[in-house]
């Protein structure tokens, strides 16, 4: 990793995600050099767990394909995975920044033929699941990951099955020896894309996600959707892996919430019209979805798809802050009570299946920085002159949904340029 | 040494009253685990959830602050210790209340002057159940077990007050999970996924709308029972109460036989150290807590 | 109509939310909600509101003043909490039903035969007499609120209960006849009057 | 290129290809059928060594086609870039050994398939050149901006402040646009409370300053000509004087138009002056400027508004605007304050069913102005009475009643309608596109914004709703005309703040696409190809294929009717080439040949073998990454299947499935992305485009006396893994059913 060469006039993107790797090719095709630092085995982030965008219903694997044969094809653009900016320092023109980078026990020369998964035996939760099946200890984190290579997971380290591995390996990829490497880079400026993280649905205690096999959130049930997820792409319960068709959405989920999250995460309204038309392609005429809300926020040309998801029979929407979920003890059904207060019904509703949609909180917590950043109340980074050469990208700037989010990583590219090209001026 | 807090008893628990077991048995335990309670002198009463029809806002915070200038003039420095749920409540609504608006606070001061007091508003108002848990921590209250409450099955049903808004530092409003610590440190079992754990009994209202809060009260036990709960364990005075005194009438309405005793944590705490049935307080079970009282006997 | 009443209905013609900003306890927080409905949801005895919290909000905003303050809804409130913790918006629901409910009887334009209402307001009586609550002078007035005959019909169904607290020691006859007191009631009785009139210097002008 | 073509075939040992293949018989196979002049193996071809062993034949032998026979061309692209060859990739480990079983039985016609990729990828590299620029482009680094409001002054002041020169156009006298028109915004930054000023002046002097921006006001666009790098717009003033400028890339922010509410006649707009929309209650707020808002009638103080949302809007009405506009709540949120803020006591309700705050600063803003006292009520208006003052007559959802309030003042929250010119909407079908000639096709009559000089329409087509969006949720910039970037309300409904993030992210495109087109790389999606269509004029018939089917609007026509190619508006697709029906269009690296010859290459055994072949030409964005991550969960397919990449459905010439026909193919899959209004087709219609081209496919099997299952086209998504391994199988099915092709040789 010594190799790498950063000056001042390189722009660090710390996140990998679609907004990372957006700023990064925008920068990069114009002729910046860029180094994105991704925490994860691989680049991608939160778009690579979803199964469809609203509200096109397309997929965001065919965008990320665009994407990653960009960033394959572009000599300006190094990524660093496995990667964390550890400190941060300095001014617009002038960073320093201290990069861990965790072992992957896995080099440049591994081809992802396999060979080491074939060997490995133990399983481990799979992360790109939300831990909801397993994954082998030797991995391609998913079918898309860049960089293709495969991870040793560290548990793996020690064991015979690491040694079992190594020796699968025809092209001498694994390198169990591997070692936490702690680097420095020089970047003139900083565009900050570490994203968001689903709120931590085990918080909002009325709904038991901790006590209720059936109550799951909405980035679970986005996997469920994938034929390589942890269902196969079936869209059952857990308790009995029974078919789930009657449906329950519950909106603000742990948003608009002074107990959670304060802000209203933009995404969810969306996300759970898009999710409840899972149930009904699914299911046609059998599906049952309910979605409790307190308003639906459908702006712009999104409206036109909720006029749409509300045009569906099969989809009921009531406005409702749930107030809590029992279960009932014979079937695992998740028992909904509320009041719907529009004209004031009270209701107790049984659902086969609960979907919380969660909502969207920074990745990185406010204390948790590098470097002191103007943040507002919610923990997002403002665009502020405070913040020097550091712009925000994407959901590190406010809650947003993709193409919000890829509109302010572009700003961003042209931000962090616009500091490397004054130091380049000012360096003739 | 002797750890000691300013304690505000509260009216249930006087002689006679409707608690006057819990106080005997919080005693007990106070005494094995060393805790010195001072009483506040002349304390008085909270006036609980339901004093609002007749009592105003500024009246009402009166009565506790009263009660925490009395603790301030004569237990100086200490914490103030409720046993009962709507005492700790109340008095720790007026504490923050007070806090939060200057204005309320000065006419709260002008009304104390009128009984020669002064509040500063400084000390802590807590719960025994906290202390219980901070300062005493459950390794130390499972030392000093000698009769473990083996084969008792308890329903831990926390109720409303001691649960909200402020609860238990660390502990969920929806499922809190202290009580069935305290069953289990003293060697007994918990009922796993108690429904009605935080469920309201009625409070007041079992006085005022006995119907409607006997129903709840229903719920509350049949609940226990299907957890298969030997008996039901809570920290609250009026839980305690409406959960045990109305089981004759609720069978009688609904036809179920109902005959669960309900105790404090408190009560089986000083049994499981070693406590007669007296020092207990079973004596004052209206419904027998059989179990206990076999093993208070041992 | 009472004359407080009477003033309140002129000072605030039309605006009913004002009138409760101003003078209920916590009526500050009423224009804060967002009509999630959590609260109407949470309350235990939710199915007996003719009108649930978030309901009262509304009809306050929308300057429904005798049907919320001659409501009964507001004494359903078991003080249990719930409603608070939920709230996504930090609205302290319970006070503000006690606050209403305390400013409709201070109006006289509460429902008057409604229970909780009587039970409220004996407790307080009850209280306020002594500085502590007196449990076995509290029961006898609670039965006997609504008249001799319906009383002692209320006490002998009640009676097994009043039999076993007695027996348990948690009921004491000595409580008839003096029973338990602040020792200084006459400061304590000042300090109640004192906030008594502060809160009517601020809140009936 | 008129150096002598040498192929150097590269065939890699490793990933298990030599356990599975007879590499030997391989490199035979490329020396002998695929005439490559070196043949070489290596065990880990990927790796340094092996990297460089290519590279030195490059530079030693004189190697300038490479043919890699290994991995997927999606796999190891880092590690095989070489400068100034045409590069082909030969797939076999996830093309052959990992789509098939391990065994002695399916050995052979493993093989078979490893033979035919070799075959296939020699015939590729003997028809592919090198691609280079043609040096037709031009570098231009000024952007043209059309509009002068907030967005198109933040895209100039962004690009000055990364050192690039713009041109400000503004129909109007002054800078500023709806912006200026407001009393103060929606706040921007924490704790996001109170309405900001809006901060138009300072922008205004900011660019006035700015000797990097030039700006003509009272001006328009009368006609642009060009392509990105070298856009040509002639600048036309009022007094009708009229500049040529030189550019390389284009912001259009030409904003909106505000809704025309008088088409509200139920809410009394027009016939009471104290109901007024949101822009107008602005001008009274600028007007008070903080004292009192006096309302238009007879001047008096207003002491009650009422604000009525979604008005005209999320309604497929007559006249009405089906979208949300997005910013209105926040909207009204605002201008309540400007009452409440001036006097508490004024009474301000806002009437919505829905409130949409989205956002951390959305709900905080939401929040303050209930605290500022502002009554929010969930209900639907259905009239406004208008006497001395106007009562709204609404329901109120929450307390389930009709009900009314007479107030001072009524605000109308209406929303934004785009104003992004005149649009021509293109229809995919031929037929249509016959009836487009015909002069019947549908149009949006509006002035043109940019008055562009191409074949396909005076500005950039709309989309949804009239906006003149991108349609890709990855990539909002993407419009259908190249270099040619909306920001703004003309982009999708927004507020000033969002305006302002917009535009910036314009300016980036645009700053991205004028240094691109300069050195003649491609833009999104294949960025940085160097490629471009060229085309043989004595062959061309003027036939006007390509420049109508061109899903980019890229080609013209000259006078005579001949295609003129303008390189750095093509997106290098392909449409064209398939579109062409006389097969004269072509890439240096991507041709009538480069596929042609690949499927002539392809062994076609005995009809008595049976072993039938099933030709694939699959969309590489999509269709052809989900046949690799098939492969790489080792999903079994055919090994009858040779596959094709191609760079688009739209580039599929119809003379390669009649080749393939002719040449005893069995049956022949076409996968491409989902079209319609959802198009999931990087190249907006090309897939869409092959659909309908291929409907005509059974006319052509028929006069073969082909069955038509023989040709079958499938929408496929990059997710649909399991599905093009199930369509191939089914296909060899089809193909047992029907029985072999008579056209084997």
């Amino acid at each position: 990793m010594s190799d790498i060469v950063a000056t001042n006039q390189t722009i660090l993107v710390v996140g990998g995600g679609i907004s990372g790797m957006t700023a990064a090719l925008e920068a990069a095709e114009v002729g910046k050099q860029v180094i994105v630092i991704e925490k994860t085995p691989s680049v991608g982030g939160r778009v690579t767990k979803l199964y469809k965008y609203f509200p096109k219903l397309c997929f965001p694997t065919c965008g990320q394909e665009i994407n990653q044969r960009r960033m394959a094809a572009n000599r300006n653009i190094t990524v660093l995975t496995m990667a964390e900016v550890t400190e941060l320092s300095g001014e617009a023109g002038n960073y320093s920044a201290t990069v861990k980078i965790s072992p992957r026990y896995v080099n440049d020369n591994c081809t992802a033929c396999g060979a080491c998964a074939e060997v490995v035996e133990s399983e481990f939760d799979d992360e790109h699941n939300y831990n909801m099946s397993k994954r082998k200890g030797a991995y391609l984190p998913h079918n898309l990951a860049m960089p293709k290579r495969y991870v040793i997971d560290p548990a793996l380290i020690g064991t015979d099955e690491a040694t079992k591995a190594k020796e699968a390996c025809p092209f001498n990829a694994i390198d169990l020896d591997m070692q936490e490497e702690t680097i420095e880079l020089k970047a003139g400026a900083v565009v900050w894309a570490t994203g968001w993280r689903p709120f931590d649905a085990n918080k909002i205690q009325p709904y038991g996600y901790d006590r209720f096999d059936n109550v799951i959130t909405s980035v679970e049930f986005e996997r469920m959707m994938d034929p390589f997820g942890p269902t196969g792409g079936k869209l059952v319960r857990p308790s009995d892996g029974k078919e789930a068709k009657n449906v329950a959405f519950i909106q603000c989920a742990g948003s608009r919430d002074r107990n959670y999250l304060r802000h209203c995460s933009r995404i969810c309204c969306m996300a759970s019209l898009k999710q409840s038309t899972y149930v009904t392609e699914k299911y046609g005429d059998e599906a049952n979805v309910s979605i409790y809300y307190i308003d639906i926020r459908a702006i712009d040309r999104f409206e036109d798809f909720y006029q749409k998801v509300q045009d569906n029979e099969n989809v009921t929407f009531i406005k409702s802050k749930v107030a809590n979920i029992v279960e009932n003890h014979e079937n695992n059904n998740p028992v909904l009570k509320g009041v719907n207060t529009e004209g004031y019904h009270r209701y107790e509703n049984e659902h086969d299946l609960v979907v919380l949609a969660v909502g969207m909180e920074p990745s990185v917590a406010k204390d948790e920085f590098p470097i002191e950043l103007k943040l507002n109340d919610e923990g997002f980074i403002e665009n502020d002159e405070a913040n020097g050469g550091v712009f925000a990208a994407g959901c590190s700037a406010d809650a947003l949904d993709v193409n919000r989010a890829v509109q302010s990583a572009t700003a961003s590219a042209l931000r962090a340029i616009q500091v490397v090209n004054r130091v380049a001026q000012a360096e003739g | 040494m002797a750890k000691e807090y300013s304690f505000y008893p509260g009216c249930s628990s006087q002689e006679g009253a409707s608690s006057s077991n819990y106080l005997t048995s919080v005693q007990s335990m106070c005494d094995v685990l060393d805790i010195k309670l001072n009483v506040i002198p002349d304390w008085n009463c909270c006036s609980a959830s339901i004093g609002y029809c007749g009592g105003g806002e500024l009246p009402r915070l009166a009565l506790s602050a009263r009660n925490i200038a009395l603790s301030e003039e004569h237990n100086a420095g200490q914490d103030i210790v409720a046993t009962c749920a709507a005492c700790w409540l109340a008095t720790k609504e007026t504490q923050e209340r007070l806090e939060d608006d200057e204005g309320l606070m000065a006419e709260t001061n002008e009304a104390l002057a009128e009984a020669g007091l002064k509040l500063k508003n400084e000390n802590k108002i807590r719960h025994m159940v906290e202390v219980l848990i901070e300062d005493i921590g459950y390794e130390e209250m499972g030392k000093h077990v000698k009769k473990p409450l083996d084969g008792i099955k308890i329903a831990g049903y926390v109720g409303c007050q001691t649960n909200r808004p402020f609860g238990i530092e660390g502990e969920s409003f929806e499922n809190p999970k202290y009580l069935d610590k305290f069953i289990e440190t003293m060697g007994a079992e918990p009922v796993e996924n108690y429904d009605k754990k935080v469920s309201c009994c009625g409070g007041a209202l079992a006085f005022s709308e006995p119907d409607k809060s006997q129903a709840l009260i229903k719920d509350i036990i049949e609940a226990a029972y299907d957890g298969g709960a030997d008996m039901i364990v809570t920290p609250c005075p009026v839980c305690q109460m409406n959960v045990e005194v109305y089981q004759d009438k609720i069978n009688a309405k609904y036809g179920t036989k109902f005959n669960i005793p309900v105790t404090y944590y408190s009560t089986l705490m000083s049994v499981a150290y070693g406590k007669n049935g007296k020092e207990s307080g079973l004596n004052g079970q209206i419904i027998k807590a059989t179990k206990l009282e076999e093993i208070a006997a041992k | 109509m009472s004359d407080l009443n009477t003033s309140m209905v002129e000072k605030y013609r039309n605006n009913f939310l004002k009138e409760v900003e101003a003078h209920v306890e916590e009526g500050e927080w009423v224009k804060m909600c967002m009509q999630c409905g959590v609260c109407s949801g949470s309350c235990p005895l939710g199915p007996h509101w003719e009108h649930p919290p978030q309901e009262l909000f509304m009809m306050i905003r929308a300057g429904k003043r005798e049907e919320v303050l001659s409501s009964e809804s507001m004494w359903m409130c078991t003080s249990c909490y719930n409603c608070i913790v939920r709230c996504p918006r930090e609205l302290p629901i319970t006070h503000i039903m006690h606050g209403l409910a305390h400013y409709a009887t201070r109006l006289g334009i509460e429902p008057k035969g409604q229970p909780t209402r009587q039970f409220a307001q004996l407790f307080w009586d009850n209280l306020a007499k002594n500085g502590r609550v007196n449990e076995l002078w509290l029961g006898v007035n609670l039965y006997f609120m609504n008249g001799l005959v319906e009383g002692i019909k209320v006490a002998m169904g009640m009676a097994g209960i009043g039999l076993g607290m007695l027996k348990a020691g948690r009921l004491s006859l000595k409580e008839l006849v003096g029973g338990h007191t602040v020792k200084d009631k006459k400061g304590f009785k000042a300090m109640i009057k004192k906030a008594q009139e502060l809160e009517a210097a601020r809140v009936d002008k | 290129m008129s150096d002598e073509m040498k192929i150097g075939a590269y065939i890699c040992k490793g990933c298990g290809i030599a356990d599975r293949l007879d590499v030997g018989q391989l490199e035979m196979t490329a020396t002998r059928d695929g005439k490559a002049a070196i043949c070489k193996q290596h065990d880990f071809l990927c790796s340094e060594e092996g990297v460089k062993l290519i590279q030195d034949d490059i530079d030693n032998e004189g190697v300038n086609r490479v043919v890699i026979a290994a991995c997927s061309r999606r796999a190891k692209t880092e590690a095989f870039q070489f400068e100034n060859v045409a590069l082909v990739r030969t797939n076999l480990r996830e093309g052959v050994i990992w789509v098939r079983p391990d065994t002695d039985e399916a050995r052979e016609t493993t093989q078979e398939m490893g033979d035919d990729y070799v075959r296939m990828g020699c015939a590729e590299a003997k028809y592919a050149h090198p691609p280079k620029p043609s040096g037709e482009q031009g570098l231009t680094r000024a952007i043209l901006i059309a509009g002068g409001g907030v967005s198109g002054m933040t895209a100039a002041l962004e690009a000055s402040k990364a050192g690039y020169k713009s041109t400000i156009v503004e129909k109007s006298g002054s800078l500023g646009g709806a912006t200026a028109q407001l009393f103060k915004k929606i706040p921007t930054k924490a704790p996001y409370a109170d309405p900001e000023d809006t901060g138009v002046d300072e922008m205004i002097a900011a660019v006035e300053a700015d000797p990097n921006i030039t700006v003509f006001l009272n001006a328009t666009l009368t006609k642009t000509a060009g392509a990105p790098g070298r856009f040509e717009a002639d600048i036309t003033t009022e007094s009708g004087s009229t500049e040529t400028q030189m550019f390389g890339s284009i912001v259009q922010a030409s904003g909106f138009k505000p809704f025309d509410a008088s088409v509200l006649t139920e809410f009394s707009y027009g016939k009471s002056k104290d109901v007024v929309t949101q822009l107008e209650l602005e001008a009274l707020a600028k007007e008070a400027n903080g004292g009192p808002i006096k309302r238009p009638s007879d001047g008096k103080e207003v002491s009650s508004v009422m604000f009525i949302q979604c008005a005209g809007q999320r309604s497929k009405k007559e006249g009405h605007l089906e979208h949300c506009s997005g910013y209105c709540c926040s909207a009204s949120i605002k201008q309540a304050m400007y009452f409440k803020d001036q006097n508490p006591d004024i009474d301000t309700v806002v009437l919505y069913t829905d409130l949409r705050t989205p956002g951390a600063g959305g709900e905080n803003f939401y929040r303050s102005g209930q605290k500022k006292g502002v009554i929010f009520t969930k209900g639907v208006a259905s009239e406004v009475v208008h006497s001395q003052n106007p009562t709204v007559k609404f329901k109120d959802l929450i307390l389930d009643e009709d009900t009314e309030v007479e107030v001072d003042l009524v605000v109308l929250a209406t929303g934004m309608v785009p104003n992004a010119g005149s649009s021509t909407r293109e229809e995919l079908t031929a037929d249509e596109n016959e009836a487009k000639e015909t002069g019947n096709e549908i149009r949006i009559d509006a002035d043109s914004i940019l008055n562009l000089d191409y074949r396909q329409g005076k500005d950039v087509p709309h989309m949804a709703n009239g906006f003149a969006d991108s349609h890709f949720i990855c990539f909002p910039y993407e419009t259908q005309r190249t270099g040619i970037y909306t920001a703004g309300p003309t982009r999708r409904p927004m507020d000033v703040q969002q305006a302002i993030d917009d535009a910036t992210g314009a300016a980036m495109k645009a700053i991205n696409e004028a240094e691109n087109a300069a050195l003649g790389r491609a833009a999104h999606p294949r960025s940085g190809d160097l490629s471009f269509p060229s085309f043989r004029k004595e062959g061309c018939t003027q036939c006007k294929r390509c420049t109508v089917e061109c899903p980019f609007g890229a080609i013209n026509e000259d006078e005579e009717g001949y295609p003129v190619y303008n390189e750095s508006r093509c997106r290098r697709c392909g449409t064209c080439m398939g579109a062409c029906p006389v097969r004269v269009i072509s890439f240096e690296n991507y041709s009538i040949d480069t596929v042609g010859q690949q499927l002539k290459a392809v062994d076609i055994p005995d009809e008595f073998d049976e072993k039938p072949r099933i030709l694939v030409l699959a969309c590489e964005n999509d269709a052809y990454p989900a046949l690799d991550m098939a492969a790489q969960n080792k999903m079994e397919y055919s090994a009858f299947t040779r596959i094709i990449p191609v760079r688009c459905l739209g580039s599929v010439s119809l003379s390669w499935i009649t080749d393939s026909m002719n040449s005893g193919f069995d049956g022949v899959i076409l996968m491409g992305c989902p079209s319609g209004d959802d198009y999931q087709c990087h190249f907006v219609k090309g897939s869409g485009t092959a659909q309908e081209r291929m409907g005509k496919v059974g006319d052509t099997l028929e006069s073969l006396s082909l069955e038509k299952e023989r040709v079958q086209t499938y929408e496929i998504s990059i997710t649909d893994i399991q599905k093009v391994t199930q369509i191939i199988n089914d296909m060899e099915s089809t193909i047992e059913q029907i029985g072999m092709s008579p056209f084997k040789f």
